[in-house]
């Protein structure tokens, strides 16, 4: 299993250096002097050139980004911010927990809510239930998040004045995001719930289970449950991986300071090395996240575990 | 002399949007105190509908059990309460599935499997079901220590096993087996025949074997039902049957079947497919594959006849040739 | 499944022609009775809050880039860079000039200005204001560290320290626009020693180095921050204990939060929610004119556009005022001139705004030769800019010139500037300084090619014109000399001015002394709750 | 044989099965249906739409749906419903290329990964780990970024984010089929690898891939709305849906018809995108259908 893990840490280098290649790139290919941005339209040439000096601007592309990685990996150390002058992780670090609170809060909401309706559309299959929660599901999966925020804002915030549109401070102003964020893993846990209770179902060791005289109740919740619930974890760690990831857009209509808006906000400021960072971060976060699904998923299935030797 | 299983005219029937499947077509069986019947017929003749039905398990929708009796130990099951089924499933018949791969929990050690059962039938507490689990898996053959592994840590044959211990973890007056070695590999189906044979014997059982390999069923069957698109076209004795099989059907089977003391070059083939159940011929279903039917075959459902005593065949033609 | 489905698929459709039904009917109504009237949240529902309230909770649109006064060049920074320093001498919305930090000052010479530093005045640290803080901070301003507001600090020569309480500014030439720069938030004092300690992190956590009302306590970046009031401040001390600072962009969110008594200010206020918080009992709303101007330049080194002839005739196409209103729908007014009214010697306000004349613009066009002009107007993100570049798109069209808009992020939006790839485009400017000076020379003057002047505007004579009235001491003669130079570039129209901004606040009604600056560096010293 | 096979010389036939099968499904049918109309909608926009989409008529803004506007005007009184039709244009155009782009560039660099194995696969599908691990909505932001405003790069950056999830679809039936007989029967014959992957396996794993496709139209119309909205898409006065509700979100308390009619036509074109990608899947893979 260490042997495992290690060897899946191992793996994740070569894809970092491979997304801070193509993040380096990508950079360097968009247009907008990170000098000129950060020192301001009215920077004399001077400035601009010390700037570019000593944040190594000058040099050709392979060198820069040859640099970048012989700091990373000798040091640790990913840069400052331009903007800020802080160190980028700390940047990263400090908005990084309203995403993790948001990211929590909507897989939470997709697991109550799809969890137990993706079951039920299961076990009454074909009943008008099951019908709409599939249609239901097929529409969150349809809804753009944006237009999503803006009609919950437009019915909880402006028509019934329940909770607030902006922020992420309390509570309640984290429902609403978070449920604009959850839509779409609802959707998809409630079809894959769906789906793999429907095949497990009709497994032959359910069979086996009803055949030993066992309870229709325990037959779903002991036996049925259990085995289709593997891959809707798997479902439901790649959905928190993405959204981690993945909330710029709600984190821009709701205002909330997370890492989406930090990328952003960073890509329009031109402050190179917290996109730099904050892409690796990601990328990394995401790769830890799957791991740890890959690990959970070998906890509860035991054919799985086996392989990771 | 009370028969263990009497079934009587049952009828089970697929409904589905594409039409209705007649999986069973008024059936009719006997099986007698520790007899073992060998059930015998192509797939998707409805041997496993039938099996599924005496457990009251089969899936519904889309299943109908149209009519007929199910008569154990002298009670109609068909009858009989959810609640007072399960306390038959498993405690007095007990079933053992086709395919050992796919019938055991994959994410439950075999212990908790087996011990499962015992719990659901006996009064025991937890620690001794799983006692007796362990002594349950020594019976059929697999070492004690082995009893908290997954069902994945074991191979075929071994499932095989565990899976014969939970159905007979629990002493069932009936064993009702699916095809049970036909998914293994020839070396290990001997093995696993030979322990049902055995443990068959020790517990005291009647059984019921799903099979279409006459071979196996001339090794342990007392008695020999031969099925045909939803309906037995052959029940009797093993020795009358395989000295004289009389249906049609039952004939080409045997033909079918490689004699290593002929030398021929090619095996006789029934001729002509299985009926699409959904739209089954008219009068019996095998005339159109038949070389004895006339036009009586195709107009009436052919009646069950005692051809010889004990020996009963659905065919008018044959049957009538054989008194 | 099939009839489910299609029952349910009925039901969907039907609530979405419901919706419609009910969209027009809201209509029909509002149309019937009157504004529809939201109704207000009752007490109850305001956070628990008592009367006892000593935060203060604004909501900004965006959020403060930099706490270091030489690090930012943009209002949010600004206001709290007012909040946690002072200057050496403040001004009024009017642009009179009163003691801040300086008890007095006394001009030795149009290059040397003296100043009396107020004594005891003490740093949050707890160190006291000397005359070397003053040194190192204005010292500061013109290193690279200052790139940002060069304009301002450039000029600078050196600072004298006479003794601990007083010093001498001295400039490398005379320009009577740099005294009431210090005005700026670039020329905020902060404790020497509390910069060195802080090193790096001080544009993010300046604890301790200022001397204003409020100290600085934490800072969320992209949501909030949390300022204390300062117990030893030397002025007035402030009557609110905390202010939280919030960044909400969405506009919708921001009226919403005021309402809700979710956050006492809020500026600014978008035009389509004027009359929701004016007609609000529970809110205030304050206008007051801004001393900016948001223009559409030329860039004049690019053929067609270096005749005259062909802006003047891109001019006469639209109709400015209409664009305006259009875009901005009731808040501001099209300009005049250059000069912002409440800056010095504007002619904004007896100038008239230009004029659409469609035929003259033809004529202008065939004249200079041009026939089948095309261009490009590009902009930023801002919606009014993009409505308004999608009006004039439409104008323009009528007058036979064919355009295409291109919205650019800030970045690839000035560096494509900078590149003088554009024909027209779209851009602001704000004076935060009211002096005539600042509103002319960073945009035109030849001084200012290659950062903030991106028509590319070079002229001799204006050029000059600047030169001279930088040298002047405010006077008739000066108010003459920027008159011309008004009239000389509306003459050359590098730019048509677009729109005067308003700064425009809301607040609780139980919020008192708080008033939106013309400059929008909006002060919330003497704002208490009543 | 397990995998779904059009055979090519069946193909007529496999094609009317898996529309026979699709009628069974009524929001498959839906969907088809929608996505014709919206197709015609787009195609035939100069004669539909009631009025032009530029066309302003400031005295006329924001009215709600009447006879003269039957969705009402924009902040500039331009015609809605005018606007929607020819954001359908944009829309589909930008699905239907975004992922054309993603399609042709995933397929090749699955295809080949899958078919010559060993090292270029290895090389192949890491670079596509690394694509993988970017979050596509971030990639296709850097990637618009990058590029600058406009329909095309717009199409481009969707569509290069979408990549790896083709090449990975594409690779895995390519390799489920190369050890396949009538593809090791091709080889024996000396066919060459162009001719095996385009006649052969190309065509054999259309199935998985159209329905990922019909999906991935969905998806892309999405994240291409979702760049729109923050400021990163087409340029006005051309009408997107995903522009038209960003524009209109400021208005949202007076006139919620203006982000209410372009966001429920996303919505719908992404529903019924996704009940055709579902009823696809299902007609297409007898597997599945239950």
């Amino acid at each position: 299993m260490i042997r495992y893990i290690v060897r899946r840490i191992l793996f994740l280098i070569p894809v970092l250096a491979g997304v801070a290649f193509c993040v380096f790139t990508l950079l360097y290919l968009t247009p907008g002097d990170p000098a000129k941005m950060v020192l301001g339209e009215m920077a004399t040439e001077r400035a601009i050139q010390e700037f570019r000096e000593r944040e190594g601007l000058d040099k050709p592309f392979l060198m820069q980004f040859a640099n970048y990685v012989y700091k990373a990996v000798t040091r640790g150390d990913i840069g400052r911010s331009y903007v800020t002058k802080r160190p980028v992780m700390d940047e990263i670090l400090a908005a990084f927990p309203a995403t993790l609170k948001l990211a929590a809060f909507a897989i939470v909401i997709a697991i109550i809510i799809g969890l137990p309706c993706g079951i039920l559309s299961a076990i009454k299959q074909y009943s008008i239930f099951d019908t709409a929660a599939m249609i239901f599901a097929m529409i969150g999966l349809s809804m753009p998040v944006f237009w999503l925020g803006l009609l919950l804002i437009l019915l909880f915030s402006v028509h019934l004045r329940w909770l607030p549109p902006s922020g992420f401070d309390t509570f309640q102003a984290m429902i609403l995001p978070s449920l604009a964020l959850s839509a779409q893993s609802i959707s998809m846990i409630t079809r894959m719930t769906r789906s793999s209770m429907l095949e497990v179902i009709r497994a032959d060791y359910i069979r086996t289970a009803r055949s030993k005289g066992q309870k229709e109740s325990v037959v779903i919740w002991r036996h049925a449950l259990h085995n289709a619930l593997i891959p809707v974890v798997t479902l439901c760690g790649l959905q928190f991986g993405q959204l981690l990831s993945g909330a710029i857009l709600t984190e821009s209509i709701f205002a909330i300071p997370g890492v989406g808006r930090l990328m952003v906000d960073s890509i329009k400021a031109r402050d190179y090395p917290v996109v730099q960072g904050g892409v690796l971060f990601v990328a990394v976060a995401f790769s830890l996240v799957n791991l740890l699904v890959d690990l959970l998923y070998a906890y509860i299935d035991p054919r799985i575990k086996a392989q990771y030797k | 002399m009370n028969d263990l299983l009497e079934i009587k005219d049952l009828t089970i029937h697929y409904v589905t949007d594409g039409g209705t499947v007649r999986a069973v077509e008024n059936l009719n069986l006997r099986l007698g105190h520790g007899e073992t019947l060998g059930f015998v017929g192509e797939t998707g003749a409805g041997k496993t509908t039938t099996a599924l039905g005496i457990m009251r398990l089969i899936p519904s929708p889309p299943g109908v059990v149209k009519s007929g009796r199910i008569i154990f130990d002298g009670e109609d099951l068909l009858t009989k309460s959810e609640a007072e089924m399960r306390a038959i499933r498993g405690g007095k018949i007990a079933m053992i599935f086709q395919d050992p791969m796919t019938s055991l929990n994959p994410v439950m050690t075999v212990d908790k499997q087996i011990a499962e059962m015992i719990r659901l039938h006996r009064d025991v507490d937890k620690a001794e079901s799983l006692k007796l689990a362990g002594d349950m898996l020594e019976l059929v053959g697999i070492k004690r220590e082995r009893m908290h592994d997954y069902p994945h840590q074991f191979s075929g044959g071994m499932k095989q096993r565990v899976v014969i211990a939970i159905a007979l973890a629990c002493d069932p007056g009936l064993l009702i087996a699916d095809e049970p070695t036909t998914a293994l590999d020839v070396t290990i189906q001997a093995q696993v025949l030979e322990l049902m044979k055995k443990l068959k014997q020790q517990f005291g059982a009647s059984m019921i074997l799903i099979t279409h390999d006459l071979g196996i069923v001339a090794d342990i069957c007392d008695k020999v039902a031969i099925m045909y698109a939803g309906r037995v076209v052959e029940y009797a004795d093993k020795r009358a049957l395989y000295a004289n099989p009389t249906h049609p059907y039952t004939i080409g089977l045997f033909n079918s079947v490689p004699d290593l003391d002929e030398d021929r070059e090619s095996l006789n083939v029934i001729p002509g497919l299985m009926p699409d159940p959904m739209d089954l011929p008219a009068g019996c279903a095998f005339h159109p594959r038949c070389a004895y039917a006339t036009s009586v075959c195709s107009e009436s459902k052919p009646e069950m006849m005692e051809a010889a005593p004990g020996h009963f065949v659905a065919c008018p033609i044959r049957g009538r040739e054989r008194k | 499944m099939k009839r489910n489905g299609w029952v349910v698929l009925l039901i969907i459709l039907a609530c979405v022609a419901g919706l419609t039904y009910h969209q027009m009917r809201r209509q029909q109504q509002a149309e019937e009775y009157g504004y529809e009237s939201v109704p207000a949240r009752s007490a109850s529902g305001e956070g628990g809050r008592t009367d006892a309230k000593d935060v203060l909770v604004v909501a900004d649109q965006y959020d403060a880039t930099s706490m270091d006064p030489i690090a930012h060049n943009d209002v949010p920074s600004s206001r709290a860079v007012y909040s946690l320093y002072d200057t050496l001498i403040f001004a009024d919305d009017e642009g009179n000039i009163f003691p801040g930090l300086a008890e007095s000052w006394e001009l030795l010479s149009g290059t040397e200005y003296k100043f009396n530093l107020r004594k005891g005045v003490k740093f949050h640290n707890g160190d006291e204001l000397n005359a070397e803080d003053v040194r190192h901070a204005i010292m500061r301003a013109t290193t690279d560290a200052g790139a940002r507001i060069a304009v301002y600090s450039q000029n600078v020569k050196d600072v004298q320290v006479i003794d601990d309480h007083t010093l001498v500014i001295e400039l490398k030439k005379t320009d009577y626009s740099f005294f009431p720069s210090l005005t700026h938030s670039w020329a905020a004092i902060y404790s020497k020693r509390a910069f060195e300690e802080l090193g790096d992190g001080f544009g993010m956590n300046p604890a301790g180095a200022g001397s204003g009302p409020f100290k600085f306590v934490s800072w969320q970046k992209g949501n909030k921050y949390v300022l204390e009031r300062f117990d030893d401040y030397w002025g007035p001390k402030p009557r609110v204990k905390t202010i939280e600072v919030r960044s909400i962009p969405e506009p919708t969110s921001r009226t919403i939060a005021l309402e809700t008594g979710e956050a006492d200010i809020i500026f600014p206020v978008v035009h389509n929610d004027l009359r929701r918080v004016d007609e609000n009992e529970n809110l205030v709303l304050y206008r007051k004119p801004q001393n900016s101007i948001t223009y559409v330049g030329f860039n004049v080194t690019k053929p067609p556009f270096d005749n005259v002839n062909v802006r003047r005739a891109v001019a006469s196409a639209l109709d400015v005022a209409g664009i305006q209103a259009a875009s901005y729908r009731g808040v501001g007014n099209a300009p005049g001139s250059l000069v912002p009214s409440a800056v010095k010697y504007s002619l904004n306000d007896v100038t008239p705004v230009r004029e659409r004349d469609v035929e003259l613009a033809k004529k202008l066009l065939a004249e200079a030769g041009v026939n089948d002009l095309r261009l490009e107007i590009w902009t930023n993100e801002r919606k009014e800019r993009v409505d308004s570049a999608t009006i004039i798109q439409a104008q323009l069209e009528e007058a036979g010139i064919k355009s295409e808009i291109k919205v650019l992020e800030w970045g690839a939006y000035l560096n494509g500037l900078l590149e003088k790839r554009h024909d027209l485009f779209i851009l602001g400017w704000v004076n935060s300084i009211p002096d005539p000076n600042y509103a002319i020379s960073g945009l035109l003057e030849s001084s200012a090619l290659g950062s903030t002047n991106y028509t590319f505007f070079s002229d001799a004579k204006l050029d000059e014109l600047l030169d001279r009235g930088r040298g002047l001491e405010d006077g008739d003669e000066r108010a003459a000399l920027y008159k011309e130079m008004q009239l000389y570039i509306d003459e050359q129209l590098p730019m048509i001015y677009l729109h005067n901004d308003e700064s425009i606040a809301g607040t609780r009604k139980n919020v008192r002394g708080f008033e939106p600056r013309s400059n929008e560096i909006h002060s919330f010293r003497e704002v208490y709750f009543e | 044989m397990d995998a779904p096979v059009l055979k090519s010389n069946k193909k007529r036939g496999a094609l009317m099965e898996v529309l026979f099968r699709l009628k069974k499904s009524p929001l498959a049918m839906f969907g088809f249906f929608f996505i014709i109309f919206l197709a015609f909608t787009a195609i035939f926009a100069d004669v539909l739409a009631p009025h032009p989409y530029q066309r302003q008529n400031l005295s006329h803004a924001f009215e709600t749906p009447s006879k003269q506007f039957l969705l009402g005007t924009d902040e500039f009184g331009r015609d809605i419903l005018s606007r929607l039709i020819y954001g359908a244009r944009v829309s589909l155009q930008v699905g239907f290329i975004a992922v054309g782009i993603a399609l042709f560039a995933g397929g090749m660099l699955g295809a080949a990964a899958g078919y010559y194995g060993g090292w270029a696969d290895n090389a192949i599908m890491r670079v596509m780990d690394v694509m993988l691990s970017i979050p596509q909505t971030l990639l296709a932001i850097a990637i618009a970024a990058a590029l600058g405003p406009g329909l095309f790069n717009l199409m481009i950056a969707v569509g290069i984010s979408a990549v790896p999830n083709y090449a990975r679809i594409v690779r895995g039936s390519v390799l489920s089929l190369r050890e396949m007989e009538f593809i090791e029967a091709a080889r024996a014959v000396g066919s060459s690898d162009l001719r095996i992957i385009t006649k052969h396996i190309i065509p054999n794993s259309m199935a998985p891939i159209i329905v990922q496709s019909t999906l991935g139209v969905a998806s892309a119309i999405l994240n291409a709305a979702g760049l729109s909205f923050i400021g990163l898409g087409i340029q006005p006065p051309y009408p997107e849906w995903g522009a038209m509700l960003s524009g209109g979100r400021q208005y949202i308390r007076d006139y919620p018809h203006l982000t209410l009619y372009p966001g429920l036509a996303i919505m719908l074109t992404i529903l019924a995108l996704n009940f055709l990608g579902d009823g696809l899947r299902d007609a297409l893979d007898p597997k599945l259908k239950r």
